[in-house]
């Protein structure tokens, strides 16, 4: 039967490719050549094709789809060439040397160059342009980055130069193990400097204003509405791309999504918990497993969430595979950690992350309630009131109220939750005027770092209060020291997530988001990625429609 | 009836501003008095002014010029709260309508006491209901008809209210501003009495204000005609009726159709044109005979005393 | 005539120049910054985004920005939508929710009329109480239960129109129905009460003393006489519908600008809420003069101008 | 003289939350061709719902009549369906409203209003239409007809309004006009000047006309037959003369009595008292007895049969029955009657 | 006629005393009981306030009709269908259903098995279509959810995705949404006659004054407002309501103001005047309550809007907050699994209906009892 395999496979959630073995025996037999045609939904309008100016996922899925970086994310995670062929690491790890392939040109013609790249960074950290994403992923990283943002030295200065036309050189600020995947990040696009300068303020704003050297070439582009792609035949590994055309159309609303699919109108859907139960049956229900983590964020500048059995005993007394069972109901799976499953492995043995460290935090309701009985003591309080910013997800009333439910198991413990905009609770955030928040957060490339350098001393997006030396020297050193002994580095990794999770409970993780979709079986070869693109469309394909 | 001047109307106009550039000129220049235990008809076609002298008079309208002068003092004009209050517990206003000009949703009782709760009349609740019957016998209702509202009255009985409500200030001046017209013929009479009747009870003036001649003419002593915010003609009743001059009142006086099938087959009607006046000269009001007054040219006024004078 | 309309678009102006005013500072109160990334930046990393949408100048000085550029017809780029000009984002936008808002307003008016007048020429009789009732229930179910309602039977069951997105008219069939419920409630309520009071006047007597049928009565006597209230109210429910209504819009994946607007105000992009806005009051406005001049179209006696 | 309409035991009811409400009660009287029949009694005796009925635009609901026959040149109007009635209505029989500034519609140009009845009853086309209008402007008195059909009523006076409602009543020349209190509204001037233009027409067209109104005035100015209605009935019917001069009804009395005549002296006016009765439940036996100064026990009993004075001259009051007492009417009346005692008109009531 | 012979004693005068011409029959009656007259005479009216007091008593003991607290979860008996003993052939009997479609009998009843988790004691299953004649297979499972989870007491309106008795949250939902929307329409009352009638009544420049800044408000969405409000003031009923009211009284505003513009003109306030009256009492005693029935009639109307503007408020995310209900995100939560547990939008959405219905209906009647007209 053809049921089984894909439907609630949590193993190897990387490459979800439907298995094209059964398609025989499906009532239709495949009459020939289908039509090369994908009809998707995006749930929001693409807000820019402008690689330096992205900052979502809308947008850099579509990037990633129209234009190869240097390298490009494919099956496993792994980097595919994309327009670097390969490169040389110096010994330091400081110096990074691509080198280009010669054959790859824009759409209007023009040949793909290391100065496409170098225009595209420097772009990304000029002040000028008001990129937040280009000091965000560069800072740091690329040499001079912060002082070009700052606008303290001129975007010469920024360390990648091209060596000639096909040899881009790139200078690290220091050793960055993971550079390879983040180049194949949106920001780390090239762009073509004469036609965007000849676009001026309209580049990228329509399709014909726009520039592209990837698979795919959009060619229609109704704001709002949706957009169409179509296989770009001028794209260097052309023969190797099958799709004729991506069909994209914006709908926000699950409902709306899960009856086009049902009329044949899309090929995918994702299915909030309500429609899961309906069509869990279904042979084209799947679950795609994401690194993104989902944990209370707890303000340690609250008094009573200073104290770290408090803390604990909040990590323990909320039931975490309830969460995911019942309220979520689509793959996630409860999170032990602040590291995902099956997103980083140990160089060496392969090993997950995750299971080297296992669950840090087990529902415990005996023992958190022992610890806070503990934490009231030393607080010298017989009742506490906490404050709960809400999550902004589509279960955010019922996961908010669960929340509460499971917190107030704790005697004298209320819980006001407080749901608010997204906007609005960053904003809180950031001014640390919140107890408790549900808050996410995915990867913004395939290292443990994008996760672990969040909660150093004063980080941009610590906002809790916590401050250790030791959790920043483990940190510190995977950035400094240790960047080229990978096993090591890595250790260091499991070390601090212990020190976060497990000794100060920082966090209290909730959950590891899995999507639930449905997706027509004639749909193969979609390579679904951990981070930057949720989806690669190269080697997809239709078949047996 | 004695000759003190209990109001005295000099120039008085009310104008109002209908638009940018608009006015109308509702009131324009009246000057009569009105004395003291009399009743002074106000006649003349819908629409000539007669509200707007009645409503400028008791101050529902600030005048535009002129004085009204009551008791010897003027009633425009910056007053203070006391002098306000003192007219309006001497002059009252009897209104056209009488189911507008009742609340409905105010009990009769009320009604009437609001003039009395208004002037602090009745400090208690038991003077102020027997004082309530009281009015309310006078103007022929009764006592069970005071816990009732307006709605279940008919329009004479309603009328009645609006009288009693005025008489609750014991006034001494009462603008009936068409108190019957809105009546029908077999109430009119009913309303009318209870006005004579009171009138001889408690020494009250009036301005009855219609435009139905014949009913005016009952009930007033002097009577005054008016045509586009003007007075035209000014008489004792009987007098204006027997001897009409200017050409307007005698129109109107031929309009009137009487009940008699005989009278009326006969009846020449005289239609009046504006546009034959002498207008050589602004007109004036004069005394054509003793104590008859008309709007007129001096051409015309020695036309008039030629045809109507008294030969003195 | 002519100068009673040049003296109220003076009040026009006027009027957007205050709800400008008002609106753009009122939007400084929004809790949250425009970033969509600001979690991930340092503080220096936003001011240098924010100093590009000059956003770090003073408040006074940002207002004083706003109100030249807006003098000029330019509303400034969106924030959420990189270096799009608001203007292009929201002309867009409106076309369908117009669109919409139009056919809606039209089917429900008509409907609704029909509605109203059956209810009152049968008045008390089944048909009204039918009529009545339909029109209750109208009002009565939650727009987003209706439209989810509407396109699961009628979309995905019977398939008799396409279930959502807009990409011709038919797609346009399912959210007009939608949308044409509220106003064909309001209208058949109204239609049904001006008309009973219109039926009763002396001249509707009259017309009837003369021997003209009762169908002429209607069309000829009642019709224009029972407008004045019903366009009063349909007046400002038209600019409700043509602006938009995120419900729907969501419902049926429309690109429309109700679900734009919520969406601007929910990350904080000043220019888009501001332009909307204006837009929005503008329309309002306009509508309201529009319908101050029906007013005198359908009711002589309604004089414009005073004095005139 | 032949008889144009015949009005025979009407009755119109109106079902309301209160019950019913018996607004005209039993009436009977006629309309000769080219005559003037006044209806004369107070505010909601019945008379506009008589007029009405007999064109049937009595709202229904909650309005109906519930029996009678209404025969109009023989042929029954009160069985006639809607259809039937709009031939009629506007051309054989056209109303004339009591309130000019309602009974035009507002939003409608007044020559439009006028040619409706043109187009419908006469066939006319529009261009002809409008040159009859024209021509009936012209006749009531609206000069410059050609501007004036294009203006709306609210351009136009009150007294001008009445007009054109007259203008429209008469279009298609009508056998029987209702004039259903046509001056109330007005002022004396421009009351005289409608009256004398109905007339006129009246003369030209020889029509007959049903003339309603309270006030005796005009009566005695237009009419050649009255009756008086209370409550819901006709009480008194006679010509002109026989009512104002030798009135037999103890209200016919009222009404002549309370109002004042310009050369009377000052003597107290001659007021009914009391007020109508309600129609909810109208009183049992004489529904005038409550107010009647000279009721007697049997107006309290039995309702009065219609009494025969002379044969144009009938009253329903108990007076006149052989048993009564001899009353002598007020003083008001008395002066009346006498005032025309050497004029002609009969003597004394007949008793049937 | 002939036939009368009434006797002669009959023929003797009585003496007619007035009191008897002055009597009124009708007995004496305030405004309103004469108003609640009419309104009791209006069956449907009736209906309607009788529906909606006994929604409001359920609103109020409702939840205290069985033991289950609003808030009380428990995962393990989520989304449970609702069960009344004795209500079964209402559909109320505890169970789900599905239909299942496949290419075999036996296909279908596996998928209908994993389709409840496997749970073979408790499922029934139905054949509906064998494929004989060559069309899917169709299967029609029935999963008893109270015995397959081991539940002994009846949920009467099921369970929510957290397991809480919909009962109770669906009439402390009740309770929220008339309680917001009573207040709404009290803010709404206070603010548009006050204005409205400060307006009118002062007429002139003051009038011209306040129709602009009402034509300044109508001009900015109230959306943006409303927006605004709810986020500058703690999220909660009160902010919701206030924001209501932001946007709401102008309507009233507008109609008291037309309403005294035309009263204040008429005679009885004319008459109150000359005899003195201040404005205040011109205001209190002649005015307001002359417009009061359309003030009542405006609230009653406002009162579904308000109702219905929660739940927009809570369809954008911006209702109330966790874990309080309302009718409003009641039903946005039940309109998300409407096609496989169609109770949890079902009772909500009936109620909601109900309370506009009963509110529009009874409107209607108070519109017509307090209509001077209708008064005979
Ligand atoms: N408040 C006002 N504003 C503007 N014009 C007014 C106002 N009140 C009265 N008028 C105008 O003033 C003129 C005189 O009106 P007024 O009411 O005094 O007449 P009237 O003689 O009492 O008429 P009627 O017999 O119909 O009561 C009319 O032309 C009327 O339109
Ligand atoms: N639509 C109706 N519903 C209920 N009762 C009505 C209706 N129309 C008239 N009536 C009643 O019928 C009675 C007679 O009314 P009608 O209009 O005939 O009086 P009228 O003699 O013409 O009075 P007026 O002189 O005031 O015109 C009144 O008591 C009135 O209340
Ligand atoms: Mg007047
Ligand atoms: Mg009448």
């Amino acid at each position: 039967g053809g049921s089984d395999d894909t439907s609630n496979s949590t193993d190897d959630a990387d490459t979800e490719e439907t298995d094209s073995g059964d398609s025989s025996s499906e009532e239709e037999a495949a009459t020939g050549d289908s039509e090369q045609v994908l009809n998707l939904l995006d749930t929001a309008e693409i807000p820019t094709m402008d690689a330096s100016l992205a900052t979502d996922a809308v947008a850099f899925q579509w990037l990633g789809s129209t234009t190869d970086g240097l390298y490009r994310l494919g099956e496993g995670a792994e980097t595919e060439p994309g327009i670097a062929t390969d490169h040389e690491v110096s010994e330091d790890a400081l110096t990074w040397t691509f080198n280009l392939r010669e054959d790859a040109v824009w759409s209007n013609g023009d040949p793909v160059t290391a100065h496409d790249f170098v225009y595209a960074w420097q772009r990304a950290v000029d002040p000028d342009t008001g990129s937040e994403y280009g000091p965000y992923m560069m800072n740091g990283v690329i040499k001079n980055a912060e002082a070009v943002n700052a606008g303290d030295v001129p975007v010469e200065e920024l360390g990648v130069t091209a060596e000639d036309d096909y040899t881009l050189v790139v200078e690290l600020e220091k050793p960055v193990p993971y550079f390879e995947s983040l180049t194949t990040f949106g920001t780390f696009l090239p762009l073509n400097q004469s036609f965007v300068e000849e676009q001026g303020d309209q580049y990228a704003l329509e399709a014909d204003t726009l520039l592209s050297n990837g698979p795919f070439v959009i060619t229609e582009w109704n704001h709002g509405e949706g957009w169409t792609l179509e296989k770009n035949e001028d794209y260097w590994d052309a023969e190797n791309v099958k799709l004729e055309q991506i069909n994209v159309r914006v709908v926000k609303e699950t409902a709306t999504g899960v009856n086009l699919y049902d009329t044949g109108e899309v090929d995918r859907v994702n299915l909030s918990a309500e429609f899961v139960d309906q069509y869990s049956t279904s042979d084209e229900y799947r679950i795609i497993e994401e690194p993104t983590l989902f944990y209370v964020k707890m303000n340690q500048e609250n008094e009573i969430l200073s104290n770290v059995n408090a803390r604990k005993a909040i990590q323990m007394v909320i039931d975490r595979q309830g969460i995911t069972n019942t309220i979520l109901n689509n793959g996630s799976i409860p999170s032990g950690g602040h590291m995902p499953k099956n997103f980083v492995q140990h160089p060496e043995s392969g090993e997950d992350f995750r299971e080297l460290n296992g669950d840090l935090v087990q529902t415990d309701v005996e023992k958190a309630k022992e610890l806070w009985a503990t934490a009231k003591e030393e607080l010298g309080i017989e009742e506490a009131e906490l404050g709960y910013l809400g999550g902004d997800s589509e279960v955010a009333q019922n996961m908010d109220a669960f929340i509460k439910d499971q917190l107030e198991q704790l005697e004298g413990l209320t819980v006001n939750v407080e749901s608010v905009p997204f906007q609005v609770r960053l904003d809180r955030d950031t001014a640390m005027d919140y107890d408790l928040q549900n808050s996410g957060w995915g990867p913004d490339y395939i290292d443990p770092n994008t996760f672990m350098n969040m909660y150093v001393t004063d980080g941009a997006n610590n906002k809790t209060g916590f401050s250790s030396e030791e959790y920043d020297s483990l940190i510190q050193k995977a950035g400094d020291e240790l960047a080229l002994e990978p096993a090591e580095r890595f250790d260091a990794f499991l070390e601090a997530e212990k020190i976060l999770i497990e000794e100060e409970a920082v966090l209290a993780p909730l959950y590891q988001r899995a999507r639930a979709q449905l997706l027509k079986p004639y749909v193969k070869g979609v390579v679904v990625n951990p981070m930057g693109p949720d989806y690669n469309y190269k080697h997809a394909y239709i078949e047996g429609k | 009836m004695s000759q003190e001047k209990l109001v005295e109307i000099k120039n008085l106009k009310q104008h109002f501003k209908t638009g940018r550039h608009s006015v109308v000129k509702a009131v324009d220049g009246l000057n009569f008095n009105i004395y003291k235990g009399e009743t002074f008809g106000l006649v003349g076609e819908s629409g000539c002014g007669k509200s707007t002298t009645g409503r400028t008079i008791i101050r529902l309208y600030d005048a535009t010029d002129g004085e009204v002068i009551f008791d010897g003092e003027n009633v425009h004009g910056k007053k203070s709260r006391e002098q306000l209050k003192k007219f309006n517990r001497e002059m009252q206003m009897i209104f056209q309508d009488p189911y507008a000009s009742l609340n409905p949703r105010m009990k009769v009782a009320d009604i009437i006491a609001e003039g009395m709760d208004i002037h602090g009349l009745e400090k208690d609740a038991k003077g102020r209901e027997s004082r309530v019957h009281e009015l309310l016998e006078t103007v022929g209702l009764n006592k069970e008809h005071a816990n009732r509202y307006p709605h279940e009255f008919s329009g004479g009985q309603r009328q009645r209210i609006g009288i009693a409500r005025a008489l609750a200030v014991d006034p001494s001046f009462i603008i009936a501003d068409e108190p019957i017209s809105a009546l029908d013929v077999s109430i009119q009479a009913q309303v009318v009495n209870l006005l004579k009747k009171l009138q001889e009870e408690k020494n009250l003036t009036y301005l009855f204000i219609a435009h139905d001649l014949s009913m005016v003419k009952y009930i007033s002593d002097r009577i005054g005609v008016m045509y586009f915010g003007k007075m035209v003609e000014l008489a004792d009743a009987d007098e204006l009726y027997k001897h009409p001059i200017h050409p307007y009142t005698q129109s109107l006086l031929s309009a009137i159709p009487l009940p008699d099938p005989d009278y009326e087959r006969t009846r020449e009607r005289f239609t009046y044109d504006p546009n034959n006046h002498d207008t050589s000269e602004e007109p004036e009001f004069r005394e054509v005979r003793p104590g008859h007054y008309v709007l007129c040219t001096t051409k015309e006024f020695e036309q008039y005393q030629r045809e109507h004078g008294t030969g003195k | 005539m002519t100068r009673y309309i040049i003296q109220r678009l003076v009040y026009m102006i006027i009027t957007m120049f205050l709800i400008a005013t008002l609106t753009f500072f009122l939007m400084k109160l929004l809790p949250g910054s425009p970033l969509a990334s600001a979690d991930k930046l340092s503080e220096e990393q936003q001011a240098v985004v924010l100093e590009k949408y000059g956003l770090n100048d003073p408040i006074p000085v940002q207002y004083y920005n706003y109100m030249v550029n807006l003098a000029q017809g330019d509303l400034g780029i969106s924030f959420q939508f990189d270096n799009r000009e608001v203007t292009t984002i929201i002309m867009d936008r409106i076309g369908p929710s117009m669109q919409l808002g139009i056919q809606a307003m039209v089917i429900g008016t008509i409907l609704g009329m029909l509605l109203g007048l059956v209810s009152a020429l049968y008045h008390n009789s089944p048909l009204d109480y039918t009529s009545t009732f339909l029109a209750v229930l109208g009002q009565s179910i939650p727009s987003f239960v209706f439209a989810g309602l509407l396109q699961f039977y009628i979309g995905v069951k019977l398939g008799w129109f396409p279930v959502a997105l807009w990409e011709g008219w038919e797609y346009t069939v399912l959210p007009t129905v939608s949308l044409a419920i509220f106003p064909i409630a309001i209208a058949a309520r109204f239609m049904r009460t001006e008309m009973l009071e219109v039926m009763g006047s002396d001249y509707i007597v009259t017309a009837r003393a003369k021997g003209v049928n009762k169908f002429g009565v209607i069309i000829k006597h009642g019709l224009r006489n029972a407008l004045i209230p019903l366009i009063t109210v349909l007046g400002p429910l038209a600019i409700g519908l043509m602006t938009g209504t995120l419900v729907i819009e969501n419902i049926f994946a429309v690109p429309g600008i109700g679900e734009q607007f919520v969406k601007a105000i929910n990350v904080n992009d000043y220019p888009i809420i501001m332009g909307t806005t204006l837009l929005l009051a503008f329309m309002f406005i306009f509508i309201i003069l529009v319908i101050d001049l029906l007013y005198g179209v359908i009711d002589p006696r309604i004089r414009l101008a005073e004095g005139e | 003289m032949e008889k144009l309409l015949e009005v025979k035991n009407m009755h119109v009811s109106f079902d309301t939350y209160g019950g019913e409400v018996k607004a005209v009660r039993g009436v009977n009287f006629d309309v000769n061709k080219g005559e003037t029949l006044a209806i004369v009694g107070e505010s909601g005796s019945g008379k506009s719902v008589t007029t009405k009925a007999l064109m049937q635009l009595i709202p229904q609901p909650p309005g109906r009549i519930k029996e009678g026959e209404i025969l109009f040149e023989g042929r029954d109007l009160a069985k006639m369906n809607e259809k039937q009635m709009q031939k009629i209505r506007g051309k054989e029989i056209s109303m004339i409203f009591q309130d000019p500034m309602t009974s035009l519609n507002p939003t409608m140009k007044v020559g439009n209003q006028i040619m409706e009845g043109l187009i419908k009853h006469q066939k006319m086309s529009k261009a002809q239409a409008r040159k009859r209008v024209s021509e009936l402007l012209e006749l009531v008195g609206i000069p410059d007809a050609e501007n004036r059909i294009n203006q709306y009523p609210h351009q136009f006076s009150g007294g001008m309004r009445q007009r054109v409602v007259v203008a429209i009543a008469l279009a298609c020349n009508p056998k029987l006009l209702i004039a259903d209190e046509p001056t109330t509204a007005l002022d004396v001037t421009i009351q005289a000047q409608i009256l004398e233009l109905m007339k006129d027409i009246q003369k030209k067209t020889d029509s007959a006309t049903i003339f309603i109104t309270h006030d005796l005035g005009v009566v005695a100015n237009v009419a050649d037959r009255v009756a008086v209605m209370y409550a819901g009935k006709i009480v008194e019917i006679g010509t002109v003369d026989d009512i104002f001069y030798n009135p037999q009804h103890p209200y016919t009395w009222g009404l002549l009595g309370s109002m004042p005549s310009l050369d009377s002296e000052d003597e107290e006016l001659y007021a009914i008292p009391g007020s109508p009765p309600d129609l909810l439940n109208p009183p049992k036996g004489d529904a005038f007895a409550a107010r009647n100064e000279y009721a007697m026990k049997i107006d309290f009993e039995q309702e009065p049969p219609m009494f025969k004075v002379s044969d144009t001259h009938y009253a329903a009051t108990w007076l006149l029955h052989e048993n009564a007492p001899k009353i002598e009417p007020p003083e008001a009346v008395k002066k009346r009657m006498e005032g025309n005692a050497n004029g002609s008109s009969s003597s004394e009531g007949e008793r049937i | 006629m002939d036939n009368h012979k009434p006797s002669k004693d009959l023929f003797v005068p009585v003496d007619r005393t007035d009191e008897q011409s002055e009597k009124i029959e009708r007995p004496s009656l305030s405004f309103w009981q004469d108003s609640f007259i009419r309104l009791r005479k209006n069956v449907g009216a009736m209906i309607g306030l009788a529906v909606l007091v006994i929604l409001a008593l359920l609103a109020i003991f409702g939840p205290y009709m069985n033991d289950h607290g609003q808030y009380e979860q428990d995962l393990s008996r989520a989304k449970v269908p609702p069960k009344v003993d004795g209500l079964g052939w209402l559909g109320m009997d505890g169970t789900l259903s599905d239909v299942i479609e496949a290419d075999s009998v036996e296909d279908a009843e596996q998928k209908a098995l994993m389709r409840f988790n496997n749970q073979e004691e408790f499922i029934t299953t139905e054949v509906l279509n064998d494929g004989s004649n060559g069309e899917q297979v169709e299967v029609k499972a029935t999963l008893d959810v109270y015995s397959a989870r081991n539940i002994e007491e009846n949920f009467w309106f099921g369970t929510d995705g957290l397991g809480r008795d919909q009962w109770t949250r669906t009439w402390m939902g009740t309770r929220v949404s008339l309680y917001i929307a009573f207040l709404a329409a009290a803010i709404d009352m206070v603010i548009g006659v006050a204005y409205g009638g400060i307006s009118a009544y002062y007429g002139g420049r003051v009038d011209n004054y306040m129709q602009r800044v009402i034509e300044i408000l109508v001009g900015i969405p109230n959306l943006v407002l409303i927006i605004l409000m709810i986020l500058i003031l703690d999220p909660g009923i009160l902010s919701i309501t206030i924001a209501l009211a932001i946007s709401g009284w102008i309507s009233m505003a507008r109609i008291v103001r037309g309403q005294i513009l035309k009263l204040k003109n008429q005679e009885f306030v004319l008459a109150s005047r000359t005899l003195g009256a201040k404005d205040s009492r011109i205001l209190q005693r002649h005015l307001i309550p002359n417009v009061l029935g359309l003030i009542i009639i405006n609230t009653m109307f406002s009162i579904p809007s308000a109702i219905f503007f929660e739940a927009f408020l809570s369809f954008i995310g911006l209702g109330l907050p966790t874990p309080m209900a309302s009718l409003g995100t009641l039903i946005d939560a039940g309109f998300k699994s409407l096609q496989i547990y169609p109770h949890i939008l079902l009772f909500p959405a009936i109620i909601i209906s109900l309370v506009m219905i009963a509110f529009n209906v009874l409107a209607d009647g108070l519109r017509d009892a307090f209509d001077p007209k209708m008064r005979e």
